[in-house]
Protein backbone atom coordinates (compact mmCIF):
# COMPACT_ATOMS: atom_id res chain seq x y z
CA UNK A 1 0.00 0.00 0.00
CA UNK A 2 1.42 3.71 -1.23
CA UNK A 3 1.92 5.73 1.61
CA UNK A 4 -0.39 8.61 0.68
CA UNK A 5 -3.31 5.71 0.73
CA UNK A 6 -2.21 5.64 4.33
CA UNK A 7 -2.58 9.06 5.22
CA UNK A 8 -6.07 9.72 3.69
CA UNK A 9 -7.15 7.10 5.12
CA UNK A 10 -5.67 8.11 8.80
CA UNK A 11 -7.25 11.80 7.68
CA UNK A 12 -10.72 10.34 6.77
CA UNK A 13 -11.16 7.97 10.08
CA UNK A 14 -10.00 11.49 12.07
CA UNK A 15 -13.21 13.34 10.23
CA UNK A 16 -15.08 10.42 10.39
CA UNK A 17 -14.69 10.60 14.72
CA UNK A 18 -15.64 14.20 14.15
CA UNK A 19 -18.65 13.56 12.64
CA UNK A 20 -19.48 10.81 15.24
CA UNK A 21 -19.25 13.50 17.74
CA UNK A 22 -21.20 15.76 15.92
CA UNK A 23 -24.49 12.93 16.05
CA UNK A 24 -23.54 12.55 19.89
CA UNK A 25 -23.53 15.88 20.40
CA UNK A 26 -26.63 16.50 18.67
CA UNK A 27 -28.13 14.23 20.70
CA UNK A 28 -27.06 14.44 23.98
CA UNK A 29 -26.94 18.64 24.46
CA UNK A 30 -29.47 20.50 26.49
CA UNK A 31 -30.84 22.90 24.27
CA UNK A 32 -31.46 24.12 20.67
CA UNK A 33 -28.41 26.31 20.10
CA UNK A 34 -25.90 23.90 21.86
CA UNK A 35 -27.08 20.92 19.62
CA UNK A 36 -27.03 23.52 16.50
CA UNK A 37 -23.49 24.03 17.71
CA UNK A 38 -22.51 20.56 17.57
CA UNK A 39 -24.07 19.64 14.83
CA UNK A 40 -22.17 22.96 13.32
CA UNK A 41 -19.14 22.66 13.91
CA UNK A 42 -18.42 19.20 14.44
CA UNK A 43 -19.40 18.15 11.02
CA UNK A 44 -18.41 21.25 8.91
CA UNK A 45 -14.56 20.17 10.15
CA UNK A 46 -15.55 16.43 10.10
CA UNK A 47 -16.85 16.45 6.63
CA UNK A 48 -13.69 18.57 5.45
CA UNK A 49 -11.54 16.07 6.62
CA UNK A 50 -13.50 13.22 5.24
CA UNK A 51 -13.59 14.58 1.55
CA UNK A 52 -9.28 16.04 1.98
CA UNK A 53 -8.19 11.99 3.12
CA UNK A 54 -10.69 10.89 -0.20
CA UNK A 55 -8.85 13.61 -2.06
CA UNK A 56 -5.44 12.77 -0.64
CA UNK A 57 -6.31 8.38 -1.67
CA UNK A 58 -7.23 9.60 -5.11
CA UNK A 59 -5.25 12.54 -5.56
CA UNK A 60 -6.95 12.75 -9.35
CA UNK A 61 -9.86 14.53 -7.48
CA UNK A 62 -8.48 16.74 -5.41
CA UNK A 63 -9.20 20.04 -7.68
CA UNK A 64 -13.18 19.10 -7.42
CA UNK A 65 -12.89 18.30 -3.85
CA UNK A 66 -11.32 21.82 -3.35
CA UNK A 67 -14.14 23.33 -4.57
CA UNK A 68 -16.47 21.24 -2.76
CA UNK A 69 -14.64 22.01 0.46
CA UNK A 70 -14.99 25.92 -0.36
CA UNK A 71 -18.53 25.52 -0.44
CA UNK A 72 -19.40 23.30 2.95
CA UNK A 73 -16.74 26.32 4.40
CA UNK A 74 -19.03 28.98 2.89
CA UNK A 75 -22.60 27.38 3.25
CA UNK A 76 -22.71 25.19 6.20
CA UNK A 77 -21.72 27.85 8.98
CA UNK A 78 -24.17 30.65 7.40
CA UNK A 79 -26.78 28.11 6.94
CA UNK A 80 -26.30 27.68 10.77
CA UNK A 81 -26.18 30.88 11.77
CA UNK A 82 -28.92 32.69 10.12
CA UNK A 83 -31.21 29.28 11.57
CA UNK A 84 -29.89 29.80 15.68
CA UNK A 85 -30.24 33.99 14.96
CA UNK A 86 -33.94 33.05 13.63
CA UNK A 87 -34.90 30.69 16.63
CA UNK A 88 -33.64 33.42 18.87
CA UNK A 89 -35.56 35.79 17.24
CA UNK A 90 -38.67 33.53 17.82
CA UNK A 91 -38.01 33.45 21.65
CA UNK A 92 -37.10 30.07 21.99
CA UNK A 93 -35.54 30.08 25.47
CA UNK A 94 -31.69 29.04 26.56
CA UNK A 95 -30.50 26.18 28.79
CA UNK A 96 -30.68 27.06 32.52
CA UNK A 97 -27.52 26.90 33.00
CA UNK A 98 -26.45 29.22 30.67
CA UNK A 99 -24.17 32.50 31.99
CA UNK A 100 -24.80 34.84 28.92
CA UNK A 101 -26.94 36.24 25.73
CA UNK A 102 -24.86 38.56 23.75
CA UNK A 103 -27.63 38.57 21.36
CA UNK A 104 -29.90 40.10 23.09
CA UNK A 105 -27.87 42.43 25.36
CA UNK A 106 -26.84 43.73 22.21
CA UNK A 107 -30.85 44.27 20.76
CA UNK A 108 -31.57 46.00 24.23
CA UNK A 109 -28.80 48.16 23.55
CA UNK A 110 -29.80 49.10 20.18
CA UNK A 111 -33.14 49.88 21.41
CA UNK A 112 -32.33 52.15 23.69
CA UNK A 113 -29.71 54.10 21.34
CA UNK A 114 -33.18 54.11 19.03
CA UNK B 1 -69.14 7.18 8.29
CA UNK B 2 -69.82 7.66 4.54
CA UNK B 3 -67.48 9.96 3.78
CA UNK B 4 -64.41 7.65 4.53
CA UNK B 5 -66.27 4.68 3.04
CA UNK B 6 -65.90 6.16 -0.27
CA UNK B 7 -62.19 7.01 -0.04
CA UNK B 8 -61.31 4.19 1.38
CA UNK B 9 -63.00 1.87 -1.26
CA UNK B 10 -61.58 4.18 -4.56
CA UNK B 11 -57.90 3.85 -2.43
CA UNK B 12 -58.68 -0.21 -2.42
CA UNK B 13 -59.61 -0.22 -5.99
CA UNK B 14 -56.22 1.40 -7.06
CA UNK B 15 -54.20 -0.63 -4.71
CA UNK B 16 -55.34 -3.75 -6.26
CA UNK B 17 -54.83 -2.26 -10.13
CA UNK B 18 -51.26 -1.36 -8.81
CA UNK B 19 -50.99 -4.86 -7.47
CA UNK B 20 -51.86 -6.00 -10.94
CA UNK B 21 -48.88 -3.66 -12.69
CA UNK B 22 -46.92 -4.66 -9.68
CA UNK B 23 -47.03 -8.41 -9.78
CA UNK B 24 -46.68 -8.43 -13.71
CA UNK B 25 -43.82 -6.59 -14.25
CA UNK B 26 -40.87 -8.51 -14.96
CA UNK B 27 -37.30 -6.58 -14.43
CA UNK B 28 -36.11 -6.68 -18.06
CA UNK B 29 -32.26 -7.35 -18.68
CA UNK B 30 -31.57 -5.40 -22.15
CA UNK B 31 -32.77 -2.57 -23.73
CA UNK B 32 -35.39 -3.09 -26.52
CA UNK B 33 -36.78 -1.10 -29.04
CA UNK B 34 -36.86 2.73 -29.13
CA UNK B 35 -34.40 2.94 -26.81
CA UNK B 36 -31.88 0.37 -28.12
CA UNK B 37 -31.73 2.42 -31.60
CA UNK B 38 -31.12 5.70 -29.39
CA UNK B 39 -28.24 3.94 -27.54
CA UNK B 40 -26.66 2.26 -30.14
CA UNK B 41 -26.65 5.19 -32.57
CA UNK B 42 -27.30 8.40 -30.19
CA UNK B 43 -23.00 9.30 -30.25
CA UNK B 44 -22.37 8.47 -33.99
CA UNK B 45 -26.11 10.29 -34.90
CA UNK B 46 -25.93 13.30 -32.84
CA UNK B 47 -22.46 13.57 -31.39
CA UNK B 48 -23.81 13.98 -27.83
CA UNK B 49 -21.94 11.89 -24.52
CA UNK B 50 -25.09 12.35 -22.25
CA UNK B 51 -27.71 10.58 -24.27
CA UNK B 52 -30.44 11.40 -22.23
CA UNK B 53 -29.55 15.08 -23.64
CA UNK B 54 -29.70 13.70 -26.87
CA UNK B 55 -33.46 12.63 -26.20
CA UNK B 56 -34.61 15.71 -24.48
CA UNK B 57 -32.88 17.61 -27.02
CA UNK B 58 -33.35 16.51 -30.54
CA UNK B 59 -34.83 12.89 -30.54
CA UNK B 60 -37.93 13.92 -28.26
CA UNK B 61 -37.41 18.05 -29.21
CA UNK B 62 -40.69 19.16 -29.64
CA UNK B 63 -41.87 17.85 -26.49
CA UNK B 64 -39.19 20.18 -24.66
CA UNK B 65 -40.16 22.91 -26.62
CA UNK B 66 -44.03 22.06 -25.60
CA UNK B 67 -42.97 21.64 -21.90
CA UNK B 68 -41.09 25.08 -22.00
CA UNK B 69 -43.95 26.11 -23.35
CA UNK B 70 -46.28 24.70 -20.45
CA UNK B 71 -43.57 25.94 -18.09
CA UNK B 72 -44.38 29.31 -19.52
CA UNK B 73 -48.08 29.71 -19.14
CA UNK B 74 -47.82 28.46 -15.94
CA UNK B 75 -45.34 31.00 -15.13
CA UNK B 76 -48.15 33.59 -17.07
CA UNK B 77 -50.63 32.40 -15.02
CA UNK B 78 -49.62 32.70 -11.73
CA UNK B 79 -48.26 36.42 -12.58
CA UNK B 80 -51.51 36.90 -14.03
CA UNK B 81 -53.34 35.68 -10.73
CA UNK B 82 -51.57 37.31 -8.18
CA UNK B 83 -51.01 40.76 -9.60
CA UNK B 84 -49.83 43.07 -7.37
CA UNK B 85 -52.47 45.07 -5.58
CA UNK B 86 -51.78 49.03 -4.50
CA UNK B 87 -48.83 48.46 -1.83
CA UNK B 88 -50.27 48.71 1.71
CA UNK B 89 -48.12 50.75 4.09
CA UNK B 90 -47.20 49.75 7.13
CA UNK B 91 -48.96 46.43 7.79
CA UNK B 92 -47.78 46.32 11.47
CA UNK B 93 -45.47 43.85 11.27
CA UNK B 94 -41.41 44.97 10.90
CA UNK B 95 -39.44 42.28 9.01
CA UNK B 96 -35.93 42.25 11.47
CA UNK B 97 -33.05 42.98 9.00
CA UNK B 98 -30.79 40.15 8.25
CA UNK B 99 -27.21 40.37 9.49
CA UNK B 100 -23.82 41.53 8.36
CA UNK B 101 -22.65 37.57 7.87
CA UNK B 102 -25.77 36.68 6.21
CA UNK B 103 -25.83 39.41 3.56
CA UNK B 104 -21.81 39.07 3.14
CA UNK B 105 -21.85 35.08 2.76
CA UNK B 106 -24.83 34.99 0.18
CA UNK B 107 -23.34 37.78 -1.68
CA UNK B 108 -20.38 35.62 -1.83
CA UNK B 109 -22.44 32.64 -2.67
CA UNK B 110 -24.36 34.15 -5.64
CA UNK B 111 -22.33 34.74 -8.51
CA UNK B 112 -20.52 31.00 -7.63
CA UNK B 113 -24.09 29.27 -7.75
CA UNK B 114 -24.99 31.44 -10.86
CA UNK B 115 -21.66 30.47 -12.83
CA UNK B 116 -22.47 26.46 -10.99
CA UNK B 117 -25.62 26.74 -12.96
CA UNK B 118 -24.15 28.17 -16.39
CA UNK B 119 -21.71 26.14 -16.03
CA UNK B 120 -24.34 22.75 -15.79
CA UNK B 121 -26.11 24.02 -18.78
CA UNK B 122 -23.35 24.33 -21.29
CA UNK B 123 -21.96 20.93 -20.15
CA UNK B 124 -25.14 19.36 -20.31
CA UNK B 125 -24.26 16.91 -23.73
CA UNK B 126 -21.08 16.07 -21.80
CA UNK B 127 -21.86 15.25 -18.20
CA UNK B 128 -24.87 15.02 -16.58
CA UNK B 129 -27.53 17.69 -15.96
CA UNK B 130 -28.52 20.48 -18.65
CA UNK B 131 -30.72 22.75 -18.96
CA UNK B 132 -33.57 22.12 -16.74
CA UNK B 133 -31.39 21.51 -13.74
CA UNK B 134 -29.21 24.91 -14.77
CA UNK B 135 -31.57 27.17 -14.62
CA UNK B 136 -32.74 25.41 -11.44
CA UNK B 137 -29.80 26.08 -10.06
CA UNK B 138 -30.17 29.63 -11.00
CA UNK B 139 -33.25 29.80 -9.84
CA UNK B 140 -31.96 28.68 -6.72
CA UNK B 141 -28.98 31.70 -6.51
CA UNK B 142 -32.60 34.47 -6.76
CA UNK B 143 -34.23 31.98 -3.94
CA UNK B 144 -30.63 32.77 -2.03
CA UNK B 145 -31.02 36.39 -2.39
CA UNK B 146 -34.38 36.42 -1.58
CA UNK B 147 -34.29 34.98 1.69
CA UNK B 148 -31.49 36.53 2.88
CA UNK B 149 -32.00 39.90 2.23
CA UNK B 150 -35.88 41.07 2.33
CA UNK B 151 -35.20 44.26 0.11
CA UNK B 152 -34.27 42.20 -2.64
CA UNK B 153 -35.88 42.68 -5.85
CA UNK B 154 -35.23 40.89 -9.28
CA UNK B 155 -34.66 43.62 -12.60
CA UNK B 156 -37.98 42.55 -14.38
CA UNK B 157 -37.27 44.25 -17.99
CA UNK B 158 -33.97 41.83 -17.64
CA UNK B 159 -35.82 38.86 -16.68
CA UNK B 160 -38.76 39.62 -19.50
CA UNK B 161 -35.92 40.39 -21.78
CA UNK B 162 -34.04 37.21 -21.49
CA UNK B 163 -36.90 35.11 -21.32
CA UNK B 164 -38.48 35.96 -24.68
CA UNK B 165 -35.42 36.35 -26.64
CA UNK B 166 -33.97 32.69 -25.40
CA UNK B 167 -37.93 31.49 -26.32
CA UNK B 168 -37.89 33.29 -29.55
CA UNK B 169 -34.18 31.90 -30.35
CA UNK B 170 -34.80 28.03 -29.37
CA UNK B 171 -38.09 28.34 -32.00
CA UNK B 172 -36.08 29.74 -34.71
CA UNK B 173 -32.87 27.41 -34.04
CA UNK B 174 -35.65 24.68 -35.21
CA UNK B 175 -36.91 26.14 -38.03
CA UNK B 176 -33.16 26.54 -39.36
CA UNK B 177 -33.27 22.78 -39.02
CA UNK B 178 -36.51 23.09 -41.76
CA UNK B 179 -34.78 25.44 -44.03
CA UNK B 180 -31.13 24.17 -43.89
CA UNK B 181 -32.05 20.28 -43.48
CA UNK B 182 -35.59 20.10 -45.57
CA UNK B 183 -38.77 19.17 -44.13
CA UNK B 184 -38.71 16.06 -40.94
CA UNK B 185 -36.34 17.85 -39.65
CA UNK B 186 -37.85 20.54 -37.37
CA UNK B 187 -35.22 21.08 -33.96
CA UNK B 188 -32.34 18.82 -35.99
CA UNK B 189 -29.45 19.59 -34.16
CA UNK B 190 -26.98 18.67 -37.03
CA UNK B 191 -27.32 21.99 -38.88
CA UNK B 192 -23.65 23.44 -37.21
CA UNK B 193 -21.21 20.06 -37.25
CA UNK B 194 -20.63 17.92 -34.76
CA UNK B 195 -17.17 18.31 -34.08
CA UNK B 196 -15.08 15.95 -31.94
CA UNK B 197 -16.89 13.97 -29.77
CA UNK B 198 -16.44 14.61 -26.14
CA UNK B 199 -15.12 18.21 -26.57
CA UNK B 200 -17.53 21.20 -25.33
CA UNK B 201 -18.18 22.56 -29.26
CA UNK B 202 -19.58 19.42 -30.04
CA UNK B 203 -22.96 17.51 -30.88
CA UNK B 204 -24.22 20.36 -33.67
CA UNK B 205 -26.78 22.89 -31.56
CA UNK B 206 -27.00 20.76 -28.56
CA UNK B 207 -24.67 23.27 -26.13
CA UNK B 208 -26.74 26.16 -27.42
CA UNK B 209 -30.43 24.86 -27.31
CA UNK B 210 -29.40 23.71 -23.77
CA UNK B 211 -28.15 27.37 -22.83
CA UNK B 212 -31.49 28.71 -24.24
CA UNK B 213 -33.52 26.33 -22.08
CA UNK B 214 -31.30 27.00 -18.83
CA UNK B 215 -32.05 30.47 -19.72
CA UNK B 216 -35.59 30.44 -20.05
CA UNK B 217 -35.98 28.18 -17.06
CA UNK B 218 -34.36 30.16 -14.83
CA UNK B 219 -36.10 33.36 -15.20
CA UNK B 220 -39.18 31.85 -15.42
CA UNK B 221 -38.68 30.10 -12.16
CA UNK B 222 -37.20 33.00 -10.31
CA UNK B 223 -40.26 34.56 -12.00
CA UNK B 224 -42.41 32.77 -10.32
CA UNK B 225 -40.88 32.44 -6.97
CA UNK B 226 -41.11 36.19 -6.93
CA UNK B 227 -44.28 36.42 -7.97
CA UNK B 228 -45.20 33.81 -4.88
CA UNK B 229 -42.88 35.77 -2.65
CA UNK B 230 -45.32 38.83 -3.60
CA UNK B 231 -45.27 41.70 -1.50
CA UNK B 232 -45.58 40.19 2.30
CA UNK B 233 -42.60 42.48 3.80
CA UNK C 1 -29.95 -10.05 0.97
CA UNK C 2 -27.28 -7.77 -0.42
CA UNK C 3 -26.26 -4.49 0.88
CA UNK C 4 -27.54 -3.08 -1.99
CA UNK C 5 -31.08 -4.12 -1.53
CA UNK C 6 -30.91 -3.11 2.18
CA UNK C 7 -30.05 0.40 1.39
CA UNK C 8 -33.03 0.58 -1.14
CA UNK C 9 -35.31 -0.91 1.62
CA UNK C 10 -34.54 1.34 4.07
CA UNK C 11 -34.74 4.36 1.86
CA UNK C 12 -38.19 3.32 0.80
CA UNK C 13 -39.39 2.82 4.57
CA UNK C 14 -38.40 6.13 5.25
CA UNK C 15 -39.81 8.06 2.20
CA UNK C 16 -43.04 5.89 2.95
CA UNK C 17 -42.86 7.29 6.44
CA UNK C 18 -42.36 10.43 6.01
CA UNK C 19 -45.44 10.99 2.85
CA UNK C 20 -47.44 8.85 6.08
CA UNK C 21 -46.27 11.70 8.60
CA UNK C 22 -46.66 14.11 5.84
CA UNK C 23 -50.55 13.20 5.66
CA UNK C 24 -51.21 12.94 9.24
CA UNK C 25 -49.69 15.89 10.67
CA UNK C 26 -51.64 18.93 11.86
CA UNK C 27 -49.49 21.33 11.42
CA UNK C 28 -48.89 22.46 8.08
CA UNK C 29 -45.03 23.44 8.15
CA UNK C 30 -44.32 20.19 9.41
CA UNK C 31 -46.11 18.31 6.90
CA UNK C 32 -44.23 20.69 3.61
CA UNK C 33 -41.21 19.91 5.44
CA UNK C 34 -41.79 15.82 5.41
CA UNK C 35 -42.61 16.11 1.45
CA UNK C 36 -39.42 17.48 1.36
CA UNK C 37 -37.90 14.68 3.10
CA UNK C 38 -39.82 12.30 0.54
CA UNK C 39 -38.02 14.58 -2.16
CA UNK C 40 -34.81 14.08 -1.32
CA UNK C 41 -34.58 10.56 -0.56
CA UNK C 42 -36.45 10.19 -3.91
CA UNK C 43 -33.53 12.08 -5.41
CA UNK C 44 -31.30 10.06 -3.63
CA UNK C 45 -32.59 6.48 -5.10
CA UNK C 46 -32.50 8.14 -8.59
CA UNK C 47 -29.04 8.41 -8.24
CA UNK C 48 -28.35 4.70 -7.01
CA UNK C 49 -30.84 3.92 -9.76
CA UNK C 50 -28.32 5.21 -12.35
CA UNK C 51 -30.08 8.42 -12.98
CA UNK C 52 -27.99 11.57 -12.43
CA UNK C 53 -30.05 13.75 -14.66
CA UNK C 54 -33.28 12.89 -12.62
CA UNK C 55 -31.47 12.94 -9.43
CA UNK C 56 -30.21 16.81 -9.57
CA UNK C 57 -33.13 17.65 -11.28
CA UNK C 58 -35.45 16.57 -8.07
CA UNK C 59 -32.68 17.46 -5.48
CA UNK C 60 -33.17 21.13 -6.63
CA UNK C 61 -36.75 21.47 -8.05
CA UNK C 62 -38.65 18.70 -6.16
CA UNK C 63 -36.48 19.30 -2.58
CA UNK C 64 -35.68 22.95 -2.79
CA UNK C 65 -37.56 25.38 -5.03
CA UNK C 66 -41.02 23.00 -4.65
CA UNK C 67 -40.73 23.78 -0.65
CA UNK C 68 -39.87 27.28 -0.76
CA UNK C 69 -43.03 27.92 -3.15
CA UNK C 70 -45.17 25.86 -0.65
CA UNK C 71 -43.71 27.65 2.49
CA UNK C 72 -44.89 31.32 0.34
CA UNK C 73 -48.29 29.91 -0.07
CA UNK C 74 -48.90 29.32 3.48
CA UNK C 75 -47.05 32.58 4.28
CA UNK C 76 -49.52 34.03 2.06
CA UNK C 77 -52.81 32.19 3.54
CA UNK C 78 -51.98 33.12 7.32
CA UNK C 79 -50.88 36.80 6.32
CA UNK C 80 -54.32 37.59 5.49
CA UNK C 81 -55.98 35.92 8.37
CA UNK C 82 -53.31 37.75 11.09
CA UNK C 83 -54.83 41.13 9.40
CA UNK C 84 -58.51 40.32 9.56
CA UNK C 85 -58.44 39.38 12.97
CA UNK D 1 -36.17 -9.64 -4.51
CA UNK D 2 -35.12 -7.21 -6.96
CA UNK D 3 -34.32 -3.36 -6.84
CA UNK D 4 -36.90 -2.57 -9.29
CA UNK D 5 -39.68 -4.62 -7.32
CA UNK D 6 -38.71 -2.58 -4.18
CA UNK D 7 -38.55 0.98 -5.53
CA UNK D 8 -41.91 -0.42 -7.44
CA UNK D 9 -43.54 -1.49 -3.81
CA UNK D 10 -42.13 1.88 -2.54
CA UNK D 11 -43.87 4.20 -5.54
CA UNK D 12 -46.89 2.41 -5.57
CA UNK D 13 -47.09 2.71 -1.81
CA UNK D 14 -46.48 6.65 -1.75
CA UNK D 15 -49.02 7.00 -4.57
CA UNK D 16 -51.72 5.36 -2.48
CA UNK D 17 -50.61 7.16 0.36
CA UNK D 18 -50.75 10.95 -1.93
CA UNK D 19 -54.50 9.55 -3.21
CA UNK D 20 -55.59 8.69 0.14
CA UNK D 21 -54.19 12.13 1.58
CA UNK D 22 -55.91 13.73 -1.44
CA UNK D 23 -59.16 12.29 -0.48
CA UNK D 24 -59.80 12.46 2.67
CA UNK D 25 -57.59 15.89 3.59
CA UNK D 26 -60.23 18.91 4.57
CA UNK D 27 -57.82 21.82 4.07
CA UNK D 28 -56.22 22.64 0.36
CA UNK D 29 -53.10 23.18 0.81
CA UNK D 30 -52.56 19.52 2.25
CA UNK D 31 -54.86 18.29 -0.52
CA UNK D 32 -51.92 19.82 -3.15
CA UNK D 33 -49.24 18.35 -0.76
CA UNK D 34 -50.78 14.80 -1.32
CA UNK D 35 -50.56 15.40 -4.96
CA UNK D 36 -47.49 16.26 -4.69
CA UNK D 37 -46.39 12.79 -3.03
CA UNK D 38 -48.33 10.81 -5.81
CA UNK D 39 -46.04 12.95 -8.42
CA UNK D 40 -42.97 11.87 -6.74
CA UNK D 41 -44.45 7.87 -6.75
CA UNK D 42 -45.09 7.82 -10.31
CA UNK D 43 -42.12 9.00 -11.33
CA UNK D 44 -39.87 6.71 -8.86
CA UNK D 45 -41.83 4.07 -10.52
CA UNK D 46 -41.24 5.15 -14.33
CA UNK D 47 -37.56 5.54 -13.44
CA UNK D 48 -37.46 2.02 -11.73
CA UNK D 49 -38.85 0.69 -15.45
CA UNK D 50 -35.98 1.63 -17.26
CA UNK D 51 -33.42 0.06 -14.14
CA UNK D 52 -31.57 -2.97 -15.02
CA UNK D 53 -29.14 -4.05 -12.56
CA UNK D 54 -25.43 -4.02 -12.69
CA UNK D 55 -25.30 -1.55 -15.50
CA UNK D 56 -24.13 2.12 -15.59
CA UNK D 57 -25.90 5.50 -16.08
CA UNK D 58 -26.61 6.46 -20.29
CA UNK D 59 -23.10 8.60 -20.09
CA UNK D 60 -21.44 7.36 -22.77
CA UNK D 61 -17.68 8.60 -21.28
CA UNK D 62 -14.66 6.61 -21.13
CA UNK D 63 -16.49 3.87 -18.76
CA UNK D 64 -18.37 3.05 -21.56
CA UNK D 65 -17.42 1.38 -25.18
CA UNK D 66 -18.95 3.06 -27.49
CA UNK D 67 -19.46 -0.51 -29.64
CA UNK D 68 -21.64 -2.14 -26.47
CA UNK D 69 -23.52 0.74 -25.51
CA UNK D 70 -26.75 -1.13 -25.99
CA UNK D 71 -25.63 -3.72 -23.05
CA UNK D 72 -24.18 -1.49 -20.91
CA UNK D 73 -26.27 1.19 -20.20
CA UNK D 74 -29.75 1.68 -18.03
CA UNK D 75 -32.91 2.93 -20.24
CA UNK D 76 -32.46 6.75 -20.90
CA UNK D 77 -36.44 7.01 -22.24
CA UNK D 78 -38.23 7.08 -19.05
CA UNK D 79 -35.34 8.87 -17.56
CA UNK D 80 -35.58 11.89 -20.20
CA UNK D 81 -39.80 11.68 -19.33
CA UNK D 82 -39.37 12.23 -16.25
CA UNK D 83 -37.11 14.69 -16.25
CA UNK D 84 -39.45 16.90 -17.98
CA UNK D 85 -42.34 15.91 -15.98
CA UNK D 86 -40.48 16.71 -12.69
CA UNK D 87 -40.01 20.61 -14.05
CA UNK D 88 -43.71 20.34 -15.32
CA UNK D 89 -44.98 19.11 -11.75
CA UNK D 90 -43.42 22.65 -9.82
CA UNK D 91 -45.32 24.66 -12.36
CA UNK D 92 -48.63 22.90 -12.01
CA UNK D 93 -48.06 22.84 -8.08
CA UNK D 94 -47.32 26.80 -7.94
CA UNK D 95 -50.68 27.23 -10.05
CA UNK D 96 -52.81 25.30 -7.81
CA UNK D 97 -51.34 26.91 -4.51
CA UNK D 98 -51.92 30.41 -6.52
CA UNK D 99 -55.82 29.21 -6.88
CA UNK D 100 -55.83 28.30 -3.46
CA UNK D 101 -54.37 31.75 -2.50
CA UNK D 102 -56.81 33.75 -4.40
CA UNK D 103 -60.13 31.34 -2.95
CA UNK D 104 -58.23 32.37 0.36
CA UNK D 105 -58.35 36.49 -0.35
CA UNK D 106 -62.29 35.43 -1.06
CA UNK D 107 -63.44 33.62 1.60
CA UNK D 108 -60.36 33.45 4.21
CA UNK D 109 -61.14 30.08 4.54
CA UNK D 110 -58.90 27.42 3.25
CA UNK D 111 -61.48 24.37 4.50
CA UNK D 112 -62.28 22.66 0.94
CA UNK D 113 -65.98 22.25 2.82
CA UNK D 114 -66.23 26.11 2.56
CA UNK D 115 -66.38 26.10 -0.97
CA UNK D 116 -69.09 24.53 -2.33
CA UNK D 117 -70.61 27.72 -4.69
CA UNK D 118 -70.89 24.61 -7.41
CA UNK D 119 -72.62 22.05 -5.32
CA UNK D 120 -76.44 21.80 -5.97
Amino acid sequence: MEWYRILGSIITLIGSIFLFLGALGVFRMPDLYNRMQAGTKATTLGTILTLLGIGICHYEWIGQILVIIMFIALTNPISSHALARAAHFKGIPLTKGSVADKLKEKESTEVEVD
Amino acid sequence: MIKRLIPLLLVISLFFILLKVATNVAPNYDLTGVAKTYAEQGASDLGAMNLVTAIVVTYRGLDTLGEVTVLFMAGTGIALLLRRKKKKNDSGIKNRAASEILKTGSKLLVPIITMFGAYIFINGHLSPGGGFQGGAAIASAVMLMFLADSSFKINHKVFVLIESFSGIFYVLIGVLGLVILGADNFLDNRILPLGTFGTILSAGTIPLIYTLVGLKVGTELASILDNMKGELE
Amino acid sequence: MELQQGIFILMGLAMIIAAVLAMHVKDLISSIIAVGVVSLFASILYLLMQAPDVAMTEAAIGAGLSTLIFLYALHKTKDVEEEND
Amino acid sequence: MNITTIVHITGFALILIGFWGMLTQKNMIKIILGLAIVETGVQLVMVAFGFIDGRTAPILDSAVELSKASSLIVDPVPQALVLTAIVIGVAVNALMLTFVIRLYQQKKSLSINDYKDLKW
